[in-house]
This record gives C-alpha cells, structure tokens and sequence, in this order.
C-alpha cells in the first residue's frame, strides 16, 4: 500500500529530523545570506571569512562544541528566541533596542559606518548631501534604522534583503549611494565588480543607534553562556589570536578598547 | 410453500430451513413512511419475487434487507440470527451487519461494479479482502464463475469496455462468488437495452432452477412468474397481495392488482 | 565545441556551473536534492492530511467541517509566504514550548523537517478540496456494492474509495506536486538551503546573476516536464478502468 | 450562509472561542506600534492593491492571444505560446522575479546607453520589474485558461456567424471572446486570489507593500507575530472581496 509507506517516511523523517539536540552543543547562527569578507561560502559549500575564523577561534577559547547554522538575517533574533540556534554572531551591532529583546556579548570588533557612491557622483555622508538621492540599506539592519532616522530628506530609502544586493544595485546604477559597515563596504569597492564605486566617508556617528560595536547575542537569562563567550572573546584578544586573524583579513585592526 | 406470518408460526419445526424473514418492517424518509409494515419469510429454495409500481417501496425493501438503508422499525432474521437493532432500528452491532451483508449477495439495478478492477479482480474482491479465501483459490474459483455466465475470455477486461448486460452478467458472478445464503436482485434488467435482457434473465434462470434462494425485485412479470415460487405485490408500502405465482396473476384479487397488471401490459 | 562555447561567450558560464569546485554546479544540485526532499515530504504530508480532511468534510460532524472550513479558506487565502512564516515560527515555539514543558530542553529541529511542516499544512488544504472533489466523484454505487458486500469502513476506503477516486485525482495532485516543488523556493527567504537559496548565494559571489538564475530556472523545468511525464504515466494508470474520462485542469 | 446558520450551539461556541482568542491577542501582545506605521501600511496596502489589479488586467489582455495562439494559431505561434506557458508554469515566481530584476540589474553596467535613455528613471525603479514579472506570470497561468476557453466555444455558433458573413475579427469579437471569457469567469475569482497571493514575493526587489511594511515592522520592533497576524487578516479580507465582487460580478453575467 503506497500511502502507508508514505505515512511511515514522514513520520520517521519528522522522528529523525527532530531528535533532540545534544546539551553541549552550540549553534551559533551566522546569516545565511552571504556578507563578505565576514562570512561566505564557498562553491563546496563551506562558511568562511573573518567572523567564521572567530567563531571558531572564541569556542575553542571558551571550549564550546560550536556548531555553525545559517539562518535567515531577517529572521535571526526569533530564531534565537525561539531555539533554532543559541547564539547569534553575525556582525549584529549591540543596540539599546535589540537589547530589550536579547543579551550581548562584550563587543568582539566595531568599525565606522561608511557611505559608498559611483566614484563620479559628489556624494557626501551627510544629510544635505543625500537629500533626493536613493539610499539603499539592508533590512533589519542599525544601517536602517540609521538611514531612517538620520537621512529621511533623501529620495528613497530602498530596503534590501540582503547588502550584496544593495552593492549590486548601486554597481547597476539603481540607487545612488548605500550606507553598510566599513569594512564590508572596502571589500566590496576592492573587487572587480565593484569598481565603480568608492567609500565617500563615515556618517556622523550616533551611539544610540549605531550600538557600540559588534557583539554576541544569547537569549535573555542565558548567562552562563554569555559568560563563556565574553572569557573566550577576552582570551583570543589577550593571546594575540584575534589579531592574527585579522592579519589575514585586513591591513588593520578592526577592534576598538 | 406458504409464506403467510400465521402459517409459518404453525410449521414452526421448520424454522431451521428459514434463509431470511423480516416482521413488521417500517421505513420512513423524513415525514414520508415508504414502508408500513412489510412482513415476508423465505425458506431455502425459494424464488420470491417483489412486484409494484414505481414508489411503491419494493426497492427499499430490499435495501432495508441488508441495512443499506437504515429501517425505521421491524426485526430481520438471516439464517435463524436476529440482527441486532436499535429502538430507531439502525444496526446495533456493525460486525454483525458485515458479517451478515457477505451471505446476502447483492445484484444492483447500475451493477455498480468497480470500475478501477478487471472482471476477474471484480469477483475475488470480497472473497480474498472480507472472507480471507486464498487468493489462488479465489481466482480459480472465480474464472469458473466467469465461464458459467459467459464471460470467461472477458476475465482480464475492465467493466466500462463492456455491454450493459455483460456488466451485470459480471455482477452475478460477483455475487456468487460469496457463496451466498440469499441472492437479492434489485431490478437487474431496468438499465439495460431490450436486446441485452435476454442474457442476463437466461443466468438468473439458471440459478433459479437449481435451488438458489432469491428475492427479486422486477419490472419482467413473465420472468417473474416463470421463475417464482412466490410473489409479492407491493402497494404505497404495503403488501397488497401475495401467493403462488400461478394465482397472484392467474386471478388477481385486488382490484389494485388487477390494475397494475393492467398497465405493465400483462 | 570548445571554441564555439567560447565564441559565444559560454566558457565562462560552463565552468561557473561545473560539478566540482571552483564551479557551482555542485552547490544547485545539493539545494536541487533538498528542495525536491522537502517537496516529497511536504506533498505526503499534503496528502495524509488532505486525505483526512477530506473525510472530515464529507462525513465529519458539524464541528469537524466547520473547522475544516476555516483550514482551507485562510489556508488559501492567505499568502504562502506568509504562512510559511508563521508556521515556521508558531511551530519551532510549540514545539520548544512542550518539550521544555516535559522538562527536555530545546529541541533541534532541521531545516528540511521545518520545511516540510510549513508547507505541509499549506498542501493539505489544497489537498483536502482536491481528495473530497475525488470521492464524491466516485460513483456512489460502487461504494454502497462493497458495502452491501459487508466491507467494514475503512476497507471500502482502502480497497474502493481511493483507487476509485484516484483518476479523480490526479490531475489536481499532479498540480498540487508542481506547487510544492515551486513553493519550497519561498523556504530561501526563511534561509533553508535550497536550490533558489544557493542560487542566489552562487549568483552573489560570482556576480553571474544571469547564468545561475537561468540555471536553476532550467532545472526547475527540468523537474516539471520530468513530473509531468510521470503523471501522465500514474493518470493512465489511474484512468485504465475508464475509457473515456476528461480530466479538468486548474493551477 | 443565513444568520440562522451562523447561530447553531457549536458555530456560538467557536465564536466565544475566537472572540478570547482575539482579547487574549490584544491584550497580551505589542500593539503600541500601529499609530506610528499605519500611513506605512496604508502606502503598502494601496501598492499591494494596485499591483493587483494592474498586472491582472495587463496579465488577462496578454492571455487572450496567448490562448487564442494554442487553441487555433499556426505552428508558428502556437509553439512559442505554449514554450511560454510551459516556462511560466514550470519556475518558481520568485525566481523569475530575481532573475528579471537582478539579472537585467548585472546587465545594465554592462551596455551604458540604457543608462542615457529616457526610459532609465523607470527602470531604476523596482516596481516595473514587479509588475512585469507578475503580468507574466498571470499571463502563463491564465494563458493556459484561456486555451481550454477558447477550445471549448460551440464551434456551430461560429459557423453560423461565418454564414451570415460575419466579419472574421467582428466574430471573434462578438461572438468567441464573450462566449470563451464566459466559460472562465468562475475560475477567474480563483486566479485572482491566487495572483494576490503571489504579491509579496514582490517585496524581494525591495517593492514597499504591505508585506513589505509588515518586514519592516517586524525588525524594527524585533516583534514577530503581531505584524504577520494582522497581515495574514489583510489578506483574508482582500481575498473575501475579492470572492465576493466575482461572485457579484458572475451573477451579472448569465451563464447559459
């Protein structure tokens, strides 16, 4: 009987699929969508980049099984909350707001916020500048919220799922300028692809809303956790393994005391 | 072979030769009563055959029989079993209505043959899924069935490719296959052509003639009074008239008889 | 042939596809593979539940067929990928929610089983008006003949009802199938790995938009024209009883 | 459904039911947020709308040569209406969203007199690509629809028009198309709830509807369901209009 067999093949992917996960084990959500140079993957589908090397790097430290999950950026925090993964590193800025939702980590790298435009256009980051032009930002992003609060003169505010897109509109001439992490924004500008284009400057900063640099999220109350991942973070910056990583990524540091 | 209630309390050693009896059955569909208190017995061997005008119940009756429909009250006895019945007279114990629905094999006025299974798949269905018969001797036992109503060389063929009267030919074959203690005819010839009623009439004959007990609902009156051993004449419900055939349409009674025999073009 | 790729300009999209690293090939064929599990299981799925909910709204009591009612009706009304976020979400808190409750902790719950839950539900609607379509139009005589033959219940369901209805059915659930084979791509907006989700990531870092958006629409195609011949087969199947039967299509 | 219908004991019971589940919804979740995004949302919920109604009238015009090209037109248009179809039906949308928006987007860079045309403030945008790919997609659905209509049209009626020298296009006109849209009205109402639903998807190529804004809330407040229960709400009541204007419109419309 056919459908008996497809009852059982359900049933037992769904009994297979849902074993309860092991109690030491870590899942660290990175965002699935790729943000190089902090995390991408390869054509043999394998995660790497800057934040990866550290995630592996603060587990060893902290002696955390860690366990690598991509998971939708627009979807990180309930998929946080709601147990998908336990711990969110993926260049999330430590804001007040996110805050009311989730704990942090001590900051394990802060860069300035940068605009980038066409190398033609006289672009600047400021708010007189921008004012009729299109911005593009990736959603959920403080970037966002920062365009919004800081730049609501501008033409358009255009929303995009993921900043590779953001990069490849600005690339096709569809938005005007887009606001992202430095560092992000160097990488991109480097490449072939993105040789339009050029960094025009950090926007003004705002604390509140721009966070004080990157950090780990973890479930509220999760401190145990939390405490492991700030000794682990604190111990690859004292024994030099952070900045041996970013040597390899970058000509400077990108960690601010 | 007197069929009347009274007659039978008396010769009441006989009730062991009893294949079905049903007392005092009531069928209502909402606010209509169909059936007002229809009595029959039939003892092994009989041909009854059920006459009357379209709505006159006989239809129902037979479908209350096997608890297709659901009577309103009355008791059914199968083979000397009571079937177990609520006040509202709807089946008690389901098991026992399956089990008791498998000795009465049921030919339909549609044929209602499953359409998705070959002839030969037709007939062992019942026996190798409800009456757990191996299947090779199900099979074996069924292309002989198929050879006694004609259609050995059709075993492998689907119903729909066939003639209405080879549909029903297979109904019958169906219905044998259960080794039935009643066989109940619900107007096997109504939805076929003229020219195909011949075949299926010769088939129901046959088993007429050796000894198969049936209760037969027909439009055909020269087959019912060729193969009857009773008649029944239903009217608005109730029995109006009964008794050998020889007399029921020899010299019919009952004015309303005389009637209806009128119309059918006796 | 080499040349002539290259003149066309072609090399380069042939080695980006290639199976093997550097090209990503491999990578559309893995996502292809699990939107195709997710798609399997999500239309068995699909179908137990549809096949319930179809008895349910044929012969459940008033209760039953009023909240089937609304099943189907919001179900297909409102946009997948608006379902799939809020069962994706309702789902993976219930489930937290009892085990922790049970005292087991969190529980992992993979992509693919995620994937399959969410659309699922969203099929079994589908299939639940498709199936009740079916079995009503089954002839009601074949079922009452295995009835007055003393089939129990579930027997006549088992030997003639869904054989019966399955030429009913096939068209729709050919149709319900190509649906969910196409849906799983909303998955890539919830971030499982799935053939449009690698897609894009193959497209991001290698900027040939073009080639890997065309690619995976190819094998996409690919999977609708093998299903439709596969179909086609289980619909003569399905349909050898009857000679001439016309089956309906819809979306 | 007559009110009598709608009061049964148990209907009253899941009412009750809902009505708590309701109060429990406003009481125990965030609402705070709705002052603040309601013009959003009523920006978003006008665009969805539009969109809409747009690309399925755009999608239907498309669809009747699409249709009229299978059911009778030579090989040479048959075939590419039915390749269309077949590709249309057989890709997922989002794709074909993508690949139209992000695809072409790779492409412009690369031929630089787009960006000097008249047409490049248009194609800036991402709302033209939205409402093509859904115009096409309606299109590929319909298309197929609308083929079956066109088969189906009593062929003695037209060979009567034909013998009273009808002209050939004044028949189609008159006589098929009315007939052959007759015959798809009822699955009409069916395509177009289908093709709203189709909608957010839109919101990929960074289109504000009102999914968009639903995004929007949900990251900004880091809230999850409160902004997709009320949006799965807009949803059922545009489908529920929707339902009811067809069957509005069908009863309008004798059927045979």
């Amino acid at each position: 009987m056919k459908l008996k067999n497809i009852v059982k093949a359900t049933v037992t992917a769904a009994v297979l699929g849902a074993g309860a996960a092991s109690a030491e084990e870590v899942k660290v959500g990175i965002a699935a969508e790729p943000y190089p140079p902090f995390a991408s993957v390869d054509s043999a589908g394998n995660w790497n980049g800057w934040e990866v090397d550290v995630i592996n790097a603060v587990c060893e430290a902290a002696e955390l099984d860690c366990v690598i999950t991509p998971v939708a950026w627009d979807g990180i925090i309930p998929s946080l909350t709601g147990g998908t993964i336990d711990v969110i590193m993926a260049s999330m800025s430590i804001t007040d707001e996110r805050k009311k939702t989730i704990d942090f980590s001590d900051p394990y790298y802060d860069t300035p916020t940068v605009i980038a435009a066409d190398k033609n256009s006289d672009i600047e980051p400021t708010a007189e500048s921008l004012k009729g032009k299109i911005i593009g930002v990736q959603a959920s992003t403080v970037h966002q919220a920062y365009v919004n609060a800081h730049f609501s003169d501008a033409g358009e505010i255009r929303v995009y799922q993921t900043q590779d897109e953001a990069n490849q509109d600005l690339v096709a001439g569809r938005i005007d300028a887009t606001q992202a992490d430095s560092i992000a924004l160097a990488d991109f500008v480097s490449t072939p692809g993105g040789a339009c284009c050029e960094i025009k400057g950090s926007v003004p900063d705002d604390k509140a809303i721009l966070g004080l640099g990157v950090g780990a999220g973890v479930r509220k109350g999760d401190d145990a956790l939390r405490e492991k991942l700030n000794a682990g973070i604190q111990k690859i910056l004292d024994d030099g393994t952070h900045a041996e990583i970013t040597s390899n990524y970058f000509k400077t540091s990108i960690y601010k005391k | 072979m007197g069929l009347d209630d009274n007659l039978m309390n008396e010769v009441g050693q006989n009730t062991a030769d009893e294949a079905i009896k049903v007392t005092d059955l009531h069928k209502s569909f909402g606010t209509l009563e169909v059936l007002k208190g229809v009595s029959l017995t039939a003892r092994k061997g009989d041909v009854v055959a059920i006459i009357g005008g379209s709505g006159s119940g006989k239809s129902t009756f037979l479908r209350c029989i096997n608890f297709l429909e659901t009577p309103s009250s009355g008791t059914i006895t199968v083979g000397g079993e009571d079937v177990e019945m609520r006040a509202d007279g709807s089946p008690a114990n389901r098991r026992q209505i399956e089990r008791i629905r498998t000795r009465l094999a049921m030919v339909f006025q549609a044929f209602n043959l499953w359409t998705h299974r070959t002839l030969l798949e037709n007939v062992i269905e019942v026996p190798v899924y409800v009456l757990k018969t191996p299947r090779a001797e199900a099979i074996k036992k069924a292309k002989v069935l198929l050879d006694r109503v004609g259609l050995g060389d059709k075993a492998e063929t689907f119903p729909s490719f066939l003639s209405g009267g080879q549909q029903q030919r297979a109904a019958i074959a169906r219905a044998l296959a259960v080794d039935p203690s009643v066989m109940l005819f619900d107007e096997p010839t109504s939805a076929l052509d003229p020219e195909l009623v011949g075949e299926v009439l010769t088939v129901i004959r046959d088993l007429a003639a050796e000894g198969r007990t049936m209760l037969l609902v027909t439009h055909e009156m020269k087959f019912a009074r060729e193969v009857a051993t009773h008649i029944i004449y239903l009217y608005e419900g109730r029995i109006e008239e009964q008794g050998p055939p020889d007399e029921v349409f020899g010299n019919p009674k009952s004015p309303r008889l005389q009637q209806f025999l009128k119309t059918v073009g006796w | 042939m080499e040349t002539l790729l290259d003149t066309l300009g072609l090399a380069q999209s042939m080695e980006l596809l290639s199976l093997s690293p550097p090209g990503w090939g491999g990578n559309l064929l893995r996502g292809l593979v699990n939107s195709l599990q997710i798609a399997f299981g999500a239309f068995g799925l699909g179908l137990v539940i549809g096949l319930f909910g179809a008895y349910g709204k044929l012969y459940g009591g008033v209760v039953i067929r009023d909240l089937l009612g609304i099943y189907t009706t919001v179900i297909r009304a409102v946009p997948e990928l608006v379902l799939i976020l809020i069962l994706y979400y309702v789902g993976t808190d219930l489930i937290n929610q009892a085990s922790e409750a049970m005292g087991y902790g969190r529980v992992e719950i993979s992509g693919v089983v995620a994937g399959i839950w969410v659309l699922g539900v969203v099929q079994g609607a589908y299939s639940t008006e498709v199936l009740r379509g079916a079995i009503q139009a089954v002839p009601k005589g074949q079922i009452e003949a295995a009835r007055a033959y003393g089939m129990p219940a579930f027997l006549v369901m088992r030997r003639v009802t869904i054989p019966a209805m399955m030429s009913f059915a096939v068209p729709g659930l050919a149709n319900l199938w190509l649906i969910a084979t196409k849906d799983t791509a909303l998955l890539a907006i919830v971030g499982f790995s799935e053939l449009t989700l690698e897609t894009k990531q193959a497209a991001a870092s290698t900027r040939a938009y073009f080639t890997f958006f065309l690619a995976a629409g190819a094998l996409y195609l690919v999977v609708t024209l093998l299903s439709g011949v596969v179909f086609g087969r289980i619909e003569k199947w399905a349909r050898r009883g009857q000679p001439s039967l016309r089956a309906g299509q819809s979306r | 459904m007559t009110l009598r219908a709608l009061f049964q004991p148990h209907r009253i019971v899941m009412m009750v039911l809902f009505a708590i589940f309701v109060i429990w919804c406003a009481m125990s979740l965030r609402w705070d947020w709705i002052p603040q995004y309601a013009p959003l949302a009523l920006e978003g919920l006008w665009r969805t709308i539009w969109i809409l109604i747009v690309t399925c009238i755009l999608g239907f015009l498309l669809a009747i040569p699409l249709g009229l090209a299978q059911a009778i037109g030579p090989w040479y248009l048959a075939a590419p209406a039915r390749v269309f179809c077949t590709v249309i039906r057989g890709t997922p949308l989002l794709l074909q969203i993508w690949l139209l928006y992000y695809g072409l987007g790779s492409l412009f860079p690369q031929i630089p007199w787009i960006r000097g045309s008249d047409l490049w403030p248009y194609l800036r945008q991402a709302w033209p690509y939205a409402v093509l790919a859904l115009t096409l997609s309606y299109a590929g659905y319909e298309g197929e629809v609308m083929r079956g209509a066109f088969s189906s049209v009593n062929k003695g009626q037209l060979e009567a028009a034909n013998s009273f020298g009808m002209p050939r296009f004044t028949m189609f006109r008159r006589i098929w198309l009315p007939q052959a849209i007759r015959n798809v009205l009822p699955t009409l109402g069916g395509e177009t709830i289908l093709q709203l639903k189709a909608t957010p998807l839109v919101a990929t190529i960074t289109v504000v509807e009102i999914y968009a804004v639903s995004s929007r809330v949900r990251s900004d407040m880091l809230i999850v369901y409160e902004p997709l229960l009320l949006l799965a709400l807009f949803y059922l009541i545009i489908a529920g209009v929707i339902t009811l204007l067809f069957r509005k419109f069908e009863n309008r419309v004798p059927t045979r």
